[in-house]
């Protein structure tokens, strides 16, 4: 897509060269060349890791290149920070938002534009400037509103009107539709086509192929660092992008026997949760999970799948509801906690390995045991039998194949895969009655995606009642045997694995048929 | 004799305007006098009092002067391990052999001021800022105030102490604020003994235009003006006489008692005070020390029996 | 948790894996302990002594003569049982700043526990219940810190800062309305009977032909060394020290594997202020023979630089102790003989030990990563760099 | 206790509070950038012997004050160095500054003046004097007006005007200016500060070198206003009372100004208390009042009383990439 010979063409509003950046050991971006038109929507798509945060906090003076150029309407710019980025016209909304919570709108819109060095001037002027933003691009928000106490959407128009306040005129937006309903998503993408029509540049990053082809005029696929290639939006298909992204064609489907379900083996009832808050997270959940089953759960982050993992694997202190594990009541409400769940058969991969399922600082073996270091096998008395341990742990990377294969390297030296594998590992081999996984595969590569799913089915083949949650709607509907589908805190449907993927987001947005199976009370069948 | 003599002060340091300078000014007498070279060290808090007596011992300093009652455990350890060396100690008794224990009747001095005090003060109340809370400072106290009420029975006597542990000796701002509060009370003369905490009670008193008396060393001088006189305990003639006694070979031991008679306890007239004193309170006071050195008067001992009779 | 969560273990572990062993747990903190000396020379050119002289005296202070050592190692028993209180506390991510107090209020079992039996029964009978009471005293005044935090959230930092002044406010109190005899000029129990005398060690080093004099080193220092072996075995071989480590890492991981960060966090505290109340035996039974005021002077605070330069591991720990004790016992030789370097001076040298090993722990190490990983090059990459799947 | 006497205790009070005040307020702009600072005793402890061995030097008050702020900065910026740049520890960087403060404080002193640790006794011109008010004796005898603007107002020296004032300066600094909102904001999220285009580094710097000066001054005021020299470990845990103040305050200025003067009160009538009994308690020992400050404190943060929750991201350092 080398444009460079015609010269009866504008500079392109944002040009980065040979754009460099390493952090430690791992090198995020590679030798980086893009071209973003004046007036476009431009959508960077790319696996996580890929580098698509790294290159647009580059831009924007977050972060600084090792190495490379940016060129900003034809003219080489020097962005040393974000303000130099702010003055250049850059305006980004981050994928975890820059917010001041305890401020009201007013403040976080004013923080680094204030309008003099005295706040009362600049207020009046924020209020003013703020109300007209919010006519031209119907950003509706109430200015003296604790932006803490506003739900995400809210907040993500806040930061919107944050980068328009200070005059961008190319708008950065990195992975924004996350956190946001199908229908929320949809308003985001009217105003992002406003505020191109009014000739705005937007630089939109997802790796949903759905909104790349729904909003950008022109897309830039990242692997692995490097930009592997540009596209007109209109000349491609969202086949072609997935292969680019993960540098080969992909089978989004999971070769897998039918399902033989047995006896049910978890059993959940009317399990309410409301938090310390007084929020309500779970509102009255029901379902069971049968023996050689795999159940979905999908929805929209946030929406109670995270609480839910909690809940059940004793983390998380239900309100009220009961929970039966192979028949046997455990009280969810009370005494239960993780040790004790895992002690009756219920394994748990956690969605976030890094906060959760793992203490990076800690060796290898040592993690292996983690949750079953009360286990009489790798105790000697109140001490730890080391050797057994150890063994342990190098049976399981052998296994599971993990590398290296050292079991006295700290956990923190371990790619992300093998951390990955790591946990899985430790769950997967307890043989559980019940295994509990969320988001098995975020920041996985594809050789270990197709691992995991592996063992996730042969895990089901064998008899394990498996809950599975992913925010990857392909990996729900090529693991599972049913789908629930949650909004709210509730589940709001029940769909077999053929449901299409529009059908489910449009009840992942709440806005679904009415299903006989979701009416409150009785579990889904 | 051969002398090599060694003095441990007390925390506050040699310079204190107070009880350590004092030490210090008797020693430096001592040097100046004989031309013997002595050596001295400041204890900064109190796991180095045995040491630094243990270091003179060892180094084969003799006689080691302890300054301070504090010192009296310290003392008793080490001259019992160095039996063939000269100690003495002030303000305490320690029983030993080879151990002189200096002690002050701090009453006699501190009656003198009292009377003093009474005579100057306008107000009929006078005051008293104590160091820390112990029986040797309320022997200051006991004595001052039977000195006031010898002049004027009725006066109203006010009395503080700054704390209960060492840090009392060394705050100058709780002492400033007690004698406000004094002051605050009606007193106009207020006197202290309590070493670095006692410059607050003189600053305050400057500052608020009222009379302040001293302790220990001289402090008229500090603020001329203010501070009507000084009980002076002769730390100073202690630390020379034990010096020049193992010198001439008339070392004792056990314990000595200094008296006004002994010129071991006075007060303070000098040319920073002589507007404040006139020839009346002079003579009244001068006659009261005779009666005490005679034995006219008696100057009850707050720690014969832990008890004060009047208040 | 987070407030507490600030503790060293946790950043010293962000770049770890880029040096070796010896580079980091030798190498390293020899660097940080010669900047904080090297400063520390520059304060004394700065008051116009030689600091070459003053280095030449606090060794030939603190190891040139068999009451030297003696001394060094009397100091060094305290500060290694503070500093073990500190590295426990440490490791289950707490940051424990009360050992001051929680050493104050030990002292208070140890000289109740020798005023009730001192009169009755040899030491070797007082001794393990004199222990006990330390342990216990220590332990309780950690216990409402630990509990405020496990519970309530309050960060631990300031509230065992709190309860320092609070054990001293009570300590003098008690001293000097209850325990003090009558009549004494000085808040101090009365002086223990030969029953609750420790053992010296005189004889011992005697065997060794080493002459301790006065030194008031004793049998504590072996209940130290024993308290350095059973903190390893607990930090690092048993359930209990793996669900520490696991909490003061990450509690969120903590409790997903079902360990109770609370109970964790009171355990963990009540071992602390255990250790740091054993430290008044040392003093109190081994030295002075009585309860004072302000007898620990300082050396809870010590223990803060000894855990830091031990790195929370028992044996940096018996070393940095060993260091600090020269500090302690050669300081005073030097205060001795240069009369304008005073004792002070090595609290300096312990706030620039805090500053370099501590807070500015950072400083060196990219450069020492740097220099190593120049001093590699070219050879095969270390086992921490091989590619994952 | 009658009026007159009720005054006159909240006049000690308004004295000792005065450090307080300060070096609270101190530690409200470094806490409130997000740098905790457990060294606010070490800066003040530096601060008042600068200020006493340059007041007794050079004679002057100013200059007192002059070195007093130098040398309390001079760790505010060791502190900085080290919590902000090198994105150390800033707990045990706080306890370093205490440690190099206590030392460095009486080794010098030692060393200079050889009075154990103590400056020499000012002369009136190193000290700040008392001012009196016009008008200040003649209403003196006006029944309650009077002994309140004689003894309470009138009387004191500049620095106790200049910390009562300090508090709503520092109101207007914090919710009226720039600097004030983006110090707020980089306490809570520095992230977003430094998104927003302002340097994290810069602005946590000045609030770190604002509470050097403000615990100069409070150092100063110890040593050449309240009293005429520097005493060895002057500060004797004011600047944990004043952290306590800053915690019960919940990190606002009105009620730092409150919570110091209550301290003040509790230390003033400790003073006075001496062996007095309260009806109905009987003898309240001296130490009592003294712990009241930590007790109060404590179970403020036990959150029985309130609920102080600190800045967000105080106490972590800021780390962009990893
Ligand atoms: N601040 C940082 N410090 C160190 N490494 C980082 C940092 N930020 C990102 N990385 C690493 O750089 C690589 C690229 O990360 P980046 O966040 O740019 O990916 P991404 O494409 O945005 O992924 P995602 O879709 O998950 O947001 C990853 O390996 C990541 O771990
Ligand atoms: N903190 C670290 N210290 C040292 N080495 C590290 C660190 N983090 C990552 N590495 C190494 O850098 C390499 C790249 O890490 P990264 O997480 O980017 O792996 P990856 O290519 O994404 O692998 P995977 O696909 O398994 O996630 C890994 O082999 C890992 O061992
Ligand atoms: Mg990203
Ligand atoms: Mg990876």
């Amino acid at each position: 897509m080398s444009r460079s010979g015609e010269a009866s063409h504008p500079p392109p509003a944002i040009e980065l060269a040979g754009i460099d950046k390493s952090f430690g050991a791992v090198h995020a971006n590679r030798n980086i060349d893009l071209k973003i038109g004046k007036g476009t929507i431009h959508g960077i798509v790319g696996e996580n890791g890929a580098g698509k945060s790294t290159l647009m906090s580059i831009l924007y003076g977050f972060y600084q290149a090792d190495r490379g150029e940016i060129r900003i309407d034809g003219a080489r710019v020097d962005i040393q920070s974000p303000d130099d980025a702010i003055a250049a016209g850059i305006g980004m909304v981050f994928q975890h938002f820059m917010l001041v919570e305890p401020f009201t709108v007013l403040e976080n819109v004013m923080l680094g534009a204030e309008g003099g060095s005295l706040l009362r001037k600049g207020v009046a002027q924020a209020r003013a400037e703020l109300q007209r933003l919010e006519r031209s691009y119907a950003l509706e928000v109430d200015p003296d509103a604790v932006v803490g106490d506003l739900p995400v959407g809210l907040q993500q128009r806040i930061e919107i009107l944050k980068a328009l306040y200070r005059g961008a005129e190319t708008l950065i937006l990195d992975e924004p539709t996350g956190v946001l309903t199908p229908a929320e998503a949809d308003h985001l993408f009217r105003i992002l086509r406003q505020l191109r029509d009014q000739g705005k540049t937007v630089i939109l990053i997802t790796h949903k192929l759905r909104e790349i082809m729904a909003v950008t005029d022109e897309v830039s696929v990242m692997r692995r660092g490097e930009i592997v290639d540009t596209l007109k939006t209109a000349e491609t298909t969202p086949e072609r992008l997935a292969e680019l992204m993960v540098g080969r064609r992909v089978l989004l489907r999971v070769d897998k026997a039918a399902a033989s379900p047995g006896a049910a083996m978890l059993d959940v009832r009317h399990l309410t949760l409301r938090d310390g808050r007084g929020v309500t997270r779970l509102d009255d959940i029901s379902f069971e999970i049968r023996a050689g089953e795999i159940v979905g759960i999908a929805g929209v982050v946030g929406n109670g799948q995270s609480e839910l993992l909690e809940v059940i694997s004793g983390i998380r202190r239900a309100t009220s509801g009961t929970v039966r594990v192979d028949g046997m009541p455990v009280d969810v409400t009370g005494t239960t906690d993780a040790s004790y769940q895992r002690s009756i058969g219920v394994a748990h991969v956690p969605e976030d390995r890094h906060r959760m399922g793992l203490v990076v600082a800690f060796e290898e073996n040592e993690n292996a045991i983690l949750g079953y270091h009360d286990d009489d096998a790798y105790l000697n008395g109140p001490f730890l039998d080391t050797d057994a341990v150890r063994d342990h742990a190098r049976k399981r990377m052998e296994q599971y194949d993990i590398r290296p294969p050292d079991c006295r390297l700290k956990t923190e030296n371990f790619s992300g895969g093998n951390q990955q594998k790591i946990v899985l590992a430790r769950e997967m081999e307890q043989h559980p009655k019940v295994l509990l996984v969320g988001q098995p595969t975020r920041g996985v590569d594809i050789g270990a995606i197709e691992f995991i799913h592996h063992q996730l089915i042969a895990m089901r083949d064998a008899g394990a009642s498996i809950l599975l949650v992913s925010v990857e709607l392909d990996e729900i509907r090529s693991l599972s045997d049913r789908i629930l589908v949650m909004c709210g805190g509730r589940i709001v449907g029940e769909r077999g694995p053929e449901a299409s993927e529009r059908e489910l987001g449009l009840l992942m947005a709440g806005v679904g048929g009415p299903d006989p199976g979701a009416t409150a009370g009785g579990p889904p069948r | 004799a051969d002398v090599n003599p060694a003095v441990v002060y007390d925390a506050g340091g040699k310079f204190d305007k107070s009880f350590n300078e004092a030490a210090y000014t008797g020693a430096e007498r001592f040097r100046s006098e004989t031309g013997i070279e002595y050596r001295d060290f400041e204890v900064q808090n109190d796991s180095q009092r045995e040491q630094a007596l243990r270091n003179f011992a060892r180094r084969g300093h003799d006689p080691i002067v302890a300054i301070g009652f504090s010192q009296a455990q310290a003392v008793e350890k080490v001259a019992q391990e160095y039996p063939d060396t000269h100690f003495a100690i002030i303000d305490m008794v320690v029983d030993l052999p080879n151990v002189r224990s200096v002690v002050f009747k701090e009453e006699e001095g501190s009656y003198l001021v009292g009377m003093i005090a009474a005579m100057a003060s306008k107000t009929g109340k006078i005051g008293f800022v104590g160091g820390m809370d112990v029986p040797l400072i309320r022997k200051f106290a006991c004595g001052y105030v039977q000195g006031a009420k010898a002049i004027n029975p009725d006066i109203e006597v006010f009395q503080n102490m700054t704390g209960t542990t060492g840090a009392a000796w060394n705050d100058p701002v709780r002492g400033g604020e007690l004698a406000k509060s004094q002051f605050d009370k009606g007193a106009d003369v207020v006197y202290q003994a309590a070493g670095g905490t006692g410059l607050g009670v003189l600053q305050a008193a400057a500052d608020e235009g009222k009379y302040s008396i001293g302790v220990d060393s001289n402090q008229n001088h500090i603020h001329p003006g203010s501070v009507l006189t000084s009980m002076l305990k002769r730390v100073d003639n202690a630390v020379y006489d034990a010096f020049m006694d193992l010198k001439d070979d008339a070392w004792s031991t056990g314990v000595e008692v200094m008296g006004l008679e002994q010129d071991g306890v006075g007060w303070a007239l000098d040319e920073h005070n002589e507007d404040l004193i006139t020839d009346d309170m002079k003579s009244k006071v001068d006659a009261a020390s005779q009666d005490i050195v005679s034995g006219k008067t008696k100057v009850h001992d707050y720690m014969s029996d832990s008890t004060c009779p009047v208040s | 948790m987070t407030g507490a969560q600030v503790a060293p273990p946790a950043n010293a572990r962000r770049r770890r894996a880029s040096l070796p062993g010896w580079i980091e747990y030798a190498v390293l903190p020899l660097a940080n302990l010669l900047a904080a000396f090297l400063v520390s020379g520059l304060v004394v050119l700065f008051v116009g002594e030689n600091p070459f002289e003053a280095v030449k005296i606090l060794l030939w202070g603190s190891l040139g003569f068999g009451e030297g050592i003696g001394f060094t190692l009397f100091y060094a028993t305290n500060f290694m049982m503070t500093g073990l209180a500190v590295a426990v506390a440490f490791h289950a991510g707490l940051f424990n700043i009360g050992g001051e107090g929680q050493a104050y209020v030990g002292g208070l079992g140890v000289g109740l526990a020798a005023l009730a039996l001192d009169r009755y029964v040899p030491w070797w009978v007082t001794f393990p219940v004199a222990v006990a009471a330390a342990a216990v005293f220590g332990a309780a005044w950690a216990l409402i810190p630990a509990w405020l935090q496990a519970r309530r959230g309050s960060h631990i930092v300031i509230t065992t800062i709190m309860f320092n002044f609070i054990a001293s406010a009570l300590m003098v109190w008690l001293l000097v309305d209850h325990l003090t005899p009558a009549g004494s000029m000085q808040p101090e129990t009365r002086t223990f009977e030969a029953g609750a005398h420790l053992p010296e060690l005189g004889g011992l080093f005697a065997l060794l032909g080493l002459e301790i004099g006065g030194a008031p080193v004793n049998i504590t220092l072996f209940v130290a060394l024993a308290a350095c072996v059973l903190v390893y075995v607990l930090i690092w071989r048993t359930r209990l020290g793996y669900e520490i480590r696991a909490v003061g890492f990450n509690p969120t991981a903590a409790v997903y594997a079902g360990i109770s960060p609370v109970r964790i966090t009171i355990v963990a505290m009540l071992i602390s202020g255990a250790l740091a109340g054993i430290m008044a035996l040392n003093p109190i039974m081994g030295e002075q023979y009585r309860l004072q005021i302000d007898f620990v002077a300082g050396a809870g605070f010590v223990g803060i630089a000894v855990a830091l330069m031990g790195r929370a591991h028992p044996v940096g720990i018996a070393l940095a102790s060993i260091l600090f004790g020269m500090l302690y016992q050669g300081g005073a030789e030097l205060a001795f003989e240069i009369p304008a370097i005073s004792r002070d001076m090595i609290v300096v040298i312990q706030g620039l030990v805090i500053l370099f090993a501590g807070a500015l722990e950072n400083m060196f190490r990219p450069g020492f990563i740097r220099g190593y990983g120049l001093f590699t090059e070219g050879r095969a990459p270390p086992a921490a760099r091989a590619e994952g799947s | 206790m009658d009026f007159h006497s009720v005054i006159l205790v909240l006049d000690s009070s308004v004295r000792l509070s005065v450090p307080l005040i300060l070096a609270a307020l101190a530690g409200l702009y470094s806490e409130r950038s997000g740098i905790f600072d457990i060294g606010l005793e070490g800066k003040m402890l530096a601060g008042a012997f600068a200020a006493g061995a340059a007041g007794a030097l050079a004679g002057s008050a100013i200059a007192g004050l002059a070195a007093g702020i130098l040398a309390s900065v001079g760790l505010a910026l060791v502190h900085a160095y080290a919590s902000i740049t090198q994105r150390g520890n800033q707990i045990v960087s706080g306890v370093a500054i205490n440690f190099l403060a206590a030392g460095l404080t009486a080794f010098l002193g030692y060393a200079w003046f050889s009075r154990g640790g103590q400056t020499p006794q000012l002369p009136a011109s190193g000290r700040f004097q008392s001012l009196t008010w016009p008008g200040a004796e003649v209403v003196r005898d006006v029944p309650v007006v009077g002994p309140i603007y004689a003894e309470l107002i009138s009387g004191h020296n500049i620095l106790v005007y200049l910390a009562i004032l300090a508090v709503p300066f520092t109101w207007w600094v914090v919710y009226r200016t720039r600097f004030g909102l983006r110090l707020r904001a980089v306490g809570e999220n520095p992230a977003a500060v430094d998104t927003a285009g302002i340097s994290v580094v810069w602005l946590r710097y000045r609030a770190v070198i604002i509470c050097g000066v403000f615990c100069g001054i409070a150092g100063s005021y110890l040593s050449i206003a309240q009293s005429a020299g520097f005493v060895r470990d002057m500060t004797a845990g004011k600047g944990f009372i004043a952290l306590a103040a800053l915690i019960f305050a919940k990190w606002r200025p009105w009620p730092v100004l409150g919570a110091c003067l209550l301290f003040g009160l509790l230390d003033a009538v400790a003073i006075r208390l001496q062996g007095a009994s309260l009806p109905g308690i009987g003898e309240v020992p001296v130490q009592f009042m003294q712990a009241l400050p930590y007790v109060l404190t404590v179970i403020l943060l036990a959150g029985f009383i309130g609920r102080a929750v600190p800045p967000k991201a105080g106490g972590i350092p800021y780390v962009k990439e990893r």
